[in-house]
């Protein structure tokens, strides 16, 4: 948690419309994605967000399809808040925190449709393509959210389909894709006292009321997630919504 | 495997025959169990929930102790036969994500500040699931903390929306979703209210809408909050009354 | 554990042939046996014991059996005392008590062969039917024991089986029942200080020095666990046996 | 997999050519863990079972001390090559109840108030298994405590006993099942006794069985633990007379 | 940890070449094998090294192959340092000084190539056997990795291999001996102050700043494992290969 | 399922291309975790390993703390799409394991006593493996530590070295195996120095040598510890000149 001082100085700061490091409420920190970056993966990407670094790979193993779907792959979101990321982060099993940050990056792609696993499926029924995207933190300065979609996107987007022959997996010299079609980005806003901020460092979250987080693809939106002790009026929830489709605009050009 | 149906709504009539704006039958009843300080169970249709809550007590380990107000926590979790496939005990994934936004959603009301270095926990419980479980077990969860004489600003008060394809194919917001829609639907959209403070305390999306989708959903399942927000308050009366 | 003073007063009643909520030594608390609770269940029942309230469910899985038995169906049994039905109850793994009470049920429906696995066969070898038996309790107060087993009793014999079709469970619409013959029912009793009761309450439980459930099924003893820390003498295990064949009679009415 | 056999008993002759009342051979044999304050082996025949007890000593966690008397746990455990298809190291849901009920059944005989706030540490190992390891166990934990100094009102002695059918598929009450007996009879029943407080200490049963044959059992075994019992002093005093 | 008076104690005898139990510096416990202890394993052998006695036990399942070697049976070794064999042993999964034991002893028999794991396919690519080496501590005074090593070797030495019938394991009267062809040893030392020493005792364990475990065979070396929060200089380890070399020579005696 | 190559090593040259004693471009860069007290991340080829240091801080739980020295805790891990099969998350045996090795290592050099109480945390998570990872590891951590401004006696450096066969079959000791020598090679040794204290404190072996290969392939490995060496200080000497 924050402390008062820090706390009367932000607030009195955003009253003036500038927030400590600078920036504007409504302001994104610099954004770059590499992609690419580690070899044994079939797609990965590095994703920086201001001093937030979130690494995010991509394996795609052979499996077993669900019995409910079993003519669809398999797409599995994981994500870590590395006790190496932050001061404050610990090991062990995933905290409700990074379980939020998986289940909110899962259902930004499944529901914008990013991936067709109906391409997926090796043979129906008995063997389908189970596609991993694990996301890392690096070091964690605020804002997870916004850069772990950036980095799946980016890694999925750029990610290698292996070949399943004689019951074996090749994974090298591939040239199929993974077939991944459109991109879904993410706005999150945090809300401290009167103000609202988007994309938060570190510092603002621990100060945050509430947190509202919005996937927009093709300007619609895919996904929300709110969080935070406390709430956000109508009016607010509104202007979010249009801000984030104006945001959803420069992320994918980071997206290239 | 069930088949995808062709259409979810026709005619303006869903499935189970309600119009866009149609709630299922609710039904709010306080102490359910009788051991807790507070509870509650709520029934969506066939969705049944009960909430339970002890509290303010003693908190365990003493390194999550606030030494200037209480420590709201919330666990949703289902029974292992409250769903169609059998549930391993125990949560996983989901009910772990959604354990912290119910916690979050009742912060927003308890007056944690008047029981400092204590915990309140709440225990949201499906009984049967038949969509919105998260909303139906946070409107019970809000009348077990009053059902507990828990100081609070207001109640929590949630129904769920979404977007179900017509026999065209096109897009319709309705409120309160049930299984097929949930499951076959375009967007499933959990979202609650406190009335008293006017903010929305709840909020999470599956699925695809515009943003002139998005609110006329909404304005829909604030017309439903009201009635349940009702509901609420009577199934609390009753009990005082029944004092 | 009790304090001195409920203590004494307990066991002064108990000289006097009374119990603090009026029952006489040898008498259960009001039964009430619903079964048809949930819908998503094959079976299911909810059964109140005095203030003990106990839910139990059914759900049928088809699965691989066991190796050395490959023409049997398998039961399987699970128990939580829930943190939500007794304030002294934790969240967390089951406890050593949610096991006993788990593996003290399932032994008297095993033992009393109430399930004939063999007629639980899909194919030979290869695919059975699983049957869980899952009980919670809601309000715990006392001799969750037998709330469980007659729990567990009516919610099996009101169980409807799944059909396997093309590789899929139908549930809907089902005529057949779960393959259940005969009925066992349990008693426990308590020893408080001189005193044995049967069906003690939370209260007289925390007072316990020995404890024994005894299961019945048509006058057979099918079952026996013993707890608590200290022991019965020769007679006094006599006795409970004794009863629980009588008290058998109004327990396998309560189940109708 | 193997074949049920088609009796286990035959002109009063069981499988391993014992008779109904008849036990395995007992060997007792104490302080086979040096490093233990007490420790004890206790073989049925082929089943063999070591216990060593640690203690009274410091209890962690802090909350479960006990400020008026030492707590005594125990933990059952099987080697996993103790039985025919390797068990999974780690106590599983078998292995967490029978500790419990060999834990409960030492506390009737332990003088627990002698060492307030301690913990008195209790491990069953099953080194093989042949039926009837908890009640073999139990026995040796019994000793272990005696050999560590504990006092103790008494020991605590156990045979188990069971139903089994004969050539004509009648069922036959029999002392000290062992596997086959255990596999294929009718009824297994653990039993134990406090002979100092004439106390019947651990009982558990599979099977069925009637008030009749519960009672016939019972007295067979009673002897059973008669010739146990002086065993296991014999084996203590041949630990006194060694030192 | 070990208290300052005894360490000095221990100091100034090393310096004399003799150690608080008598021994020389370069001298091992007195060694006993015996083998076929438990007849429910397919092989086993307890043995004493000094107080220390560890009992090992090998098991053989049928199972499937690793994907990446279908042709190859496997071999899996597990380690406890248990609760009941010393008073700062704690129950609870594996310590990672009991993983560190149970891999040493791991590497020292596969390295070795002790157990042609080729010979253990039942049938390609879908069963194969599952070799289980369970060691546990009966009695731990110290080197339990070298009385580990003796005991896997000895139990695998004597083990019987199963018979696969019908889709059914055969564990009786068996006839053919798992194939295993060669014998590894390792000598364990531990340095103190100036002073290195063999087969250490759990108290001059309690004292040591650094460990080499050295595995060999046939005059070679087959496995290293250094231990200790200090180092050895270069002139300290030739020496330590120079002595295993010899020492296994006795060690090999013992496993007759 | 790959095949075993024929060969390792041809003529002299390895199948990457190196001589036997040679080593793949090493790389080392501090600081690339901004958060961390001190970071590194060192590249042997393809293997990319990145450490990162907190602490000295408080220490969790208390009944580790250690009253005369700071505790020095290394946790080995890689990111599950670092290796050719994905990696489940958290440590497994493996991990442990090395973890385990890498603190003695580290303890040999750091100056323990300075820092009572407390602990000095060491992630150590492998990027990328080519074989080698957790001699990368050490060797980044111990620049870790330097540039977390810990009192330290020296660095630790390592290189591993092993033995492979050439067209002949015969076996060649080698300095710095990547990943096709490690896994089709006769031996794997991580090795790693204190050169401040002239101590061998990382020593571990797979495989099957003579004392005579061992020793040649120490000496080769010798030297590349010197180069790497120099690379830890020139990373730590760019650090302060930039600074």
């Amino acid at each position: 948690m924050i402390d008062k001082v820090t706390l009367k100085l932000m607030n009195d700061s955003f009253k003036k419309g500038v927030r400590l490091d600078g920036r504007k409420l409504d302001e994104f920190r610099d954004i770059t994605v590499e992609t690419g970056v580690i070899s044994k993966a079939e797609g990965s990407a590095m994703v920086s967000l201001g001093n937030s670094k979130v690494l995010v790979g991509v394996k795609v193993n052979a499996g077993e399809p669900y019995s409910d779907s079993p003519d669809s792959g398999v797409l599995m979101t994981g994500a870590e808040l590395t006790a190496y990321s932050h001061d404050s982060f610990e090991t062990g099993p995933p905290s409700p925190a990074a379980i939020e940050i998986a289940r909110v990056v899962d259902r930004a792609i499944r529901e914008a449709k990013i991936i067709d696993v109906s391409k997926l499926v090796i043979k129906s029924g008995e063997k389908v393509w189970l596609v991993f995207v694990d996301i890392y933190t690096i070091n964690a300065d605020g804002n997870i959210f916004d850069a772990a979609t950036l980095g799946a996107m980016a890694a999925l987007a750029t990610a290698k389909l292996p070949i399943f022959k004689d019951g074996e997996i090749i994974r090298e010299n591939l040239k199929d894709s993974l077939p991944v079609d459109g991109k879904v980005v993410s706005s999150t806003f945090v809300k401290v006292g009167e103000s609202v901020l988007v994309d938060p460092t570190m510092q603002e979250e621990s100060a945050l009321d509430a947190r509202l987080t919005i996937g927009i693809k093709d300007g619609n939106i895919v996904s929300l997630q709110k969080g935070g002790n406390h709430g956000f009026n109508d009016q607010e929830v509104e202007d979010m919504i249009d801000r984030s489709i104006v945001h959803s605009k420069k992320l994918l050009k980071a997206l290239k | 495997m069930e088949v995808k149906p062709k259409f979810l709504i026709k005619n303006g009539k869903r499935l189970d025959g309600r119009k866009v704006g149609e709630w299922r039958e609710i039904k709010i009843t306080t102490g359910v169990i009788p051991n807790a300080d507070g509870s509650c169970q709520v029934d969506f249709g066939k969705t049944k929930v009960i909430a339970a809550v002890y509290g303010p007590r003693e908190l365990h380990p003493k390194h999550m102790v606030l030494s200037d107000r209480a420590l709201v926590r919330a666990r949703y979790d289902m029974l292992s036969f409250s769903v169609e496939d059998r549930k391993r005990p125990g949560p996983g994934r989901r009910e772990i994500e959604i354990s912290k936004v119910i916690a979050e959603a009742l912060r927003s009301v308890v007056m944690v500040e008047k029981f400092p270095r204590s915990v309140i926990d709440v225990f949201v419980t499906v009984i049967q699931a038949d969509a919105s479980t998260r909303i139906a077990g946070l409107n019970a969860a809000s009348v077990a903390l009053a059902d507990a004489g828990i100081p609070m600003k207001g109640l929590v008060t949630g129904v769920a929306f979404g977007k179900i394809y017509d026999e065209t194919g096109k897009g319709v917001m309705v409120a309160d979703v049930f299984k097929p829609e949930d499951q076959w639907g375009e967007a499933d959209i959990a979202y609650a209210k406190s009335i008293a403070n006017d903010e929305v305390v709840l909020l999470q999306m599956d699925g695809d809408v515009t943003k002139k989708e998005f609110l006329e959903g909404k304005a829909m399942a604030d017309k439903a909050i009201e009635y349940t927000y009702q509901e609420q308050v009577k199934a609390l009366k009753a009990k005082y009354e029944g004092d």
